[in-house]
């Protein structure tokens, strides 16, 4: 019998626990060619400013041992652009459309919101790991009073369920992960990039043009499983658990940890197909262990 | 090994040795090792439709092209391909001039291949560092109409830049077209001259990529916007070949 | 001609840059019997606590794509046992001997100062990634006034050089690195194990028997460098450079970030020759690239 | 490939031919993929110091002995060796039961060959999943005086556990020592046996490894103190074999 793949956050359905992260699935578009984007259980679009953003110089990509460094600096049309000339195109297949957005100001997040409101999306995804250009530049998702602000503010503003995105650079994430869910928000993903940079021993500079960047890939699966436990641990608000994923064990593993599901994304860098074979992997390994229903693993960790 | 740091790899694959166009690129999987994840461009040298048969010519330079010059023949390799917008050959055309360095010379063979069979007139400026970093001379030599070489050393052909006999060239006869790959100075000085004389230039870029195929924005590269600006294009998807007046090489950082 | 490999750091001179990192080489012994102990930079010793510690139970490694996790929990015969017993082995090899110390107060780590006052070594190195038993388990590195305390009661009855090991697992390493210059710590050793987890899909269950651990290697180099160069940036203390270094180009990228000599870790469970390999191909390094002094290349990236 | 899990490799070198005690491993650096960094413990099989040859004999269970198994004759395998506190074979001792379970019985060749060399009757129970599993018994039964073989499904000597017929044994007869290598389980019912029949008895245990050689403790099985408590050794130097009485088999977590 074909195991259950499918899963609910926020009332919210979902074909399969698998997601395509924002920032490595573009639009959508790029990777129609390669998977057929109905068998995603979802798509998180490029990060989307409220004004076109022109990103950071290149070089944006270095590699690391099991790992990659980025900084394309939210390279993005606009929201305006988004909606009106990418959306479309997305509404065609039947997924799950999640909305990144990155604000200066807690205000440039409402207006987002706001845009948003009568727009057939079916998640907010607040990425608050960029910098706060109010707060001299600290990010805003590394205090958790910020934390609790933005997320209430976003949520006065917002009609579809928001998932705050949490950065991984803070000393304790369940402080965070609390704020959030103390200000209703209605769930978390994590985690975003690691903050990390990469030197060339040879030229004796930093290999990309703005030194550092986010690191991703299996190299951050620990501390990703280890943040998605540790938040599990203190809020009931659903889990979308990021962070090197690679195969469909590695999906188990986020959903033992607590995960209800999982973001892919470095691994579309590898491969287009990445997403689907992921899902296919995971249908596999539960034909495999005798478990009938996905749901059946969140949280199901033995300790 | 084709010369003591290039090496040539042939694969079999129907779909790009049927598709390809001269300037696109493929993208390989390093096989075996793990730790790095990402895939390498590298240029289509040559395809052989008949046979499925692709040809790329790399150089050694980091781990993963030395994993990939440790490959026997037989074993699998995982390509993605062919990628890119390559080069523009409007009909038009009657004589062009085709201009490589180094390793950046790979992506032109099948471009002279395209060019002679459109009967271009074609005339191939190549610079190598010296005589043991040539290749593949007697096939563009068969697939152009003249081939002036320059070496840095002077060991074979003319000593010095192969922008200096660009130069020379231009002052002679101007080309429809130029197509240029190459290190990031010499695509400047392409890049210069070309504004010089006039003459329309197709150029191929390089930038450190992730997907290879759009969705990730990490390959940028500065193109000029008509306000006077810039915005910064793909070059895996956008490119690799620009129109030279359109592209900043200063915010290009990597060379061949 | 041979490159100069030796660098000063509070006066004290070393060989070589590199240093075997703190619980990766043993009280050296293990070691003797692959690589001449002497042609090291200096050794940091497995960490010492007060009273003998028997540590965590099994298994206490993981392995993660291009890391490994431990959760050893400071296994260690005390530092009584260690001056008597393990010292004079130790000091028949002609190189510098980092003693790490770890406390459950701050009390604790006085003490073990105190009793290393009339002992030959070289350095102390405070471990302050430890849970912090006073403040609720809370690691004694993640607080800059914590750290300002613990710098300054230490240093109050130490009679060697005390470099100050940070976890990384904080917000903002900069205010951390900051509070040990102003407490008058002389150096800072950055960085120690990432907090992360690792789980078995298979059976369902954590692979520590611990649950979380301390991820090390190739996998964070590049979280380690970004910390090294921020840290560079803002104090003038000797920085010792830790994390996933396993060849002299790794040593190279941390001189560039600012560190003035690194220490190694994993690399040392993975060859036992590892150190002595990296000093090799460290000095193969300058060679090639006519560096006749290594303290050329400290702090000498180029941005 | 000997079973259709179990592979055998040998390979050549001097010192861990000439130097290797029964119950002795090596530790292998998994070759190409550099994400895995640590090594795997391996027990020697058997070695042959004129030749310097080594045997190892493996199951595939995860990446890096899929990679092992995946090795071609003629490639260079980076091993440490021999690591660790093998068996203790003392002069007096004139008989012995040696009991290997699966692919605990790895181990085992090499003690028996040496116990023979030393006179000793041995007599070998050893304990298979099923007819399929099963490998070297020839050599086995060349090596002691009796070999009683069993299958957990009965479809190669007796059906039932090792240890169902090594409690027949010890009531027949007692031995002067026992050796056991296995999984966990088996081990606890040898431990309990041992103490019951009075019998001294030595086990290997495995444990997951970081240096393999004494330095970073993460190894540790818990191995009881005079005081009533315990204490943590290092499965890789002061192990990997134990004396039954004092190792505590609750605190190991992993089997093999
Ligand atoms: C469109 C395109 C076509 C190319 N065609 C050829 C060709 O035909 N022959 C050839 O020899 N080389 C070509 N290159 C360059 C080639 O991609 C690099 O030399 C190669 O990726 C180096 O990999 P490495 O693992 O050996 O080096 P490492 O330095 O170890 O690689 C580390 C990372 O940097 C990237 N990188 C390093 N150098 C370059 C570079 N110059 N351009 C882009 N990425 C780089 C790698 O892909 C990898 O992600 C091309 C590059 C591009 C963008
Ligand atoms: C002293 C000793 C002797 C051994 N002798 C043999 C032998 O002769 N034949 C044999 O088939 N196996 C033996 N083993 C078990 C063998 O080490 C593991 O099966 C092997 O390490 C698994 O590696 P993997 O990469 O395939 O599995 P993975 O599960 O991918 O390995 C992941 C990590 O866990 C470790 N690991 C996994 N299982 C074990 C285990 N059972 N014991 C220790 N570490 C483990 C690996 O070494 C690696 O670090 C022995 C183990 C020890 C400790
Ligand atoms: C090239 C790239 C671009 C990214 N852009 C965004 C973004 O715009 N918004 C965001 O919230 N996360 C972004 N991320 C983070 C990913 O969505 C994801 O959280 C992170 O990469 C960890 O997952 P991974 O290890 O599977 O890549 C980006 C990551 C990469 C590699
Ligand atoms: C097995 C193991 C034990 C360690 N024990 C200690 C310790 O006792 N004290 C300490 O300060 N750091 C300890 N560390 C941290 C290392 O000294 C080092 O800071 C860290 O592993 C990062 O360096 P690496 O990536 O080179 O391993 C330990 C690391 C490992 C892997
Ligand atoms: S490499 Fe991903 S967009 Fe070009
Ligand atoms: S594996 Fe390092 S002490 Fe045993």
């Amino acid at each position: 019998m074909k195991p259950r793949l499918d899963v609910e956050i926020c009332g919210v359905s979902f074909k399969n626990p698998v997601i395509a992260a924002s920032g490595t699935f573009g639009f959508g578009r790029e990777y129609a060619e390669y998977v057929d984007l109905n068998m995603l259980g979802g798509i998180a679009v490029k990060g989307l400013t409220l004004l076109p953003k022109k990103g950071n110089p290149p070089p944006r990509i270095a590699e690391t041992p099991s790992g990659i460094l980025n900084s394309v600096g939210l390279q993005n049309p606009g929201i305006d652009y988004f909606i009106e000339h990418e959306l479309p195109e997305l509404l065609k297949y039947d997924t799950r459309i999640i909305v990144n957005i990155n604000g200066n100001t807690i205000d440039e997040y409402c207006r987002m919101a706001e845009k948003l409101r009568d727009v057939p999306v079916h998640f907010l995804e607040l990425n608050i790991s960029c910098p706060n250009v109010k707060q001299g530049g600290v990010a805003f998702g590394t205090h958790p009073d910020v934390v609790y602000d933005i997320t209430r503010s976003v949520k006065a503003h917002a009609k579809q369920p928001v998932l705050v995105k949490l950065t991984p650079n803070v000393t304790d994430i369940k402080e965070i992960a609390i704020a959030v869910e103390k200000a209703g928000g209605d769930g978390i993903s994590l985690i975003n990039t690691v903050l990390g940079m990469a030197i060339d021993a040879k030229k004796r500079r930093p290999v990309l043009a703005n030194i550092v960047g986010g690191l991703s890939g299996p190299a951050i699966k620990p501390i990703a499983l280890r943040m998605v436990w540790e938040v599990a641990q203190v809020v009931s608000i659903p889990i979308i658990g990021i962070g090197g994923i690679t195969t469909g064990e590695d999906v188990v593993e986020f959903l033992l940890a607590g995960a209800t599901a999982v973001g892919v994304g470095t691994a579309n860098l590898i491969s287009p197909t990445a997403c689907i074979d992921i899902v296919n992997q995971l249908e596999e390994y539960m034909v495999q262990n005798g478990i009938g229903d996905v749901n059946e693993l969140i949280g199901g960790l033995r300790v | 090994m084709i010369t003591s740091h290039m090496y040539k790899m042939a694969f079999l694959s129907e779909g790009i040795a049927l598709n390809a166009n001269p300037g696109q690129f493929v993208h390989i999987k390093v096989p075996g090792d793990n730790s790095l994840l990402l895939r390498r461009p590298i240029s289509i040298y040559d395809v052989h439709p008949q046979t499925g048969m692709v040809e790329i010519v790399y150089q050694v330079v980091g781990k993963g092209t030395r994993i990939l010059s440790g490959m026997n023949a037989g074993q699998v390799i995982d390509v993605l391909g062919p990628l890119g917008k390559g080069f523009t050959i409007s009909r038009e055309i009657k004589s062009a001039f085709v201009v490589g360095g180094g390793c950046g010379i790979a992506p032109l063979k099948l471009l002279m291949r395209r060019l002679k069979e459109m009967g271009v007139v074609v005339t191939a400026l190549l610079g190598f560092r010296s005589r043991e970093a040539v290749y593949g001379l007697e096939e563009f030599e068969m697939l152009s109409d003249r081939v002036l070489v320059t070496t840095d050393d002077g060991s074979l052909g003319r000593k010095g830049l192969v922008t200096q006999v660009l130069e020379e060239e231009l002052q002679q006869l101007l080309p429809d077209i130029m197509f240029a790959c190459g290190p990031t100075p010499m695509l400047k000085v392409v890049q210069r001259l070309a504004k010089e004389y006039s003459v329309p230039c197709q150029m191929s870029l390089e930038e450190r990529m992730g997907c290879g195929i759009g969705g990730c924005l990490v390959c940028s590269c500065a193109v000029r916007t008509p306000d006077g600006g810039f915005e910064y294009k793909r070059v895996c998807k956008d490119g690799p070949v620009f129109w030279s007046q359109e592209v900043m090489l200063d915010e290009a950082t990597i060379g061949c």
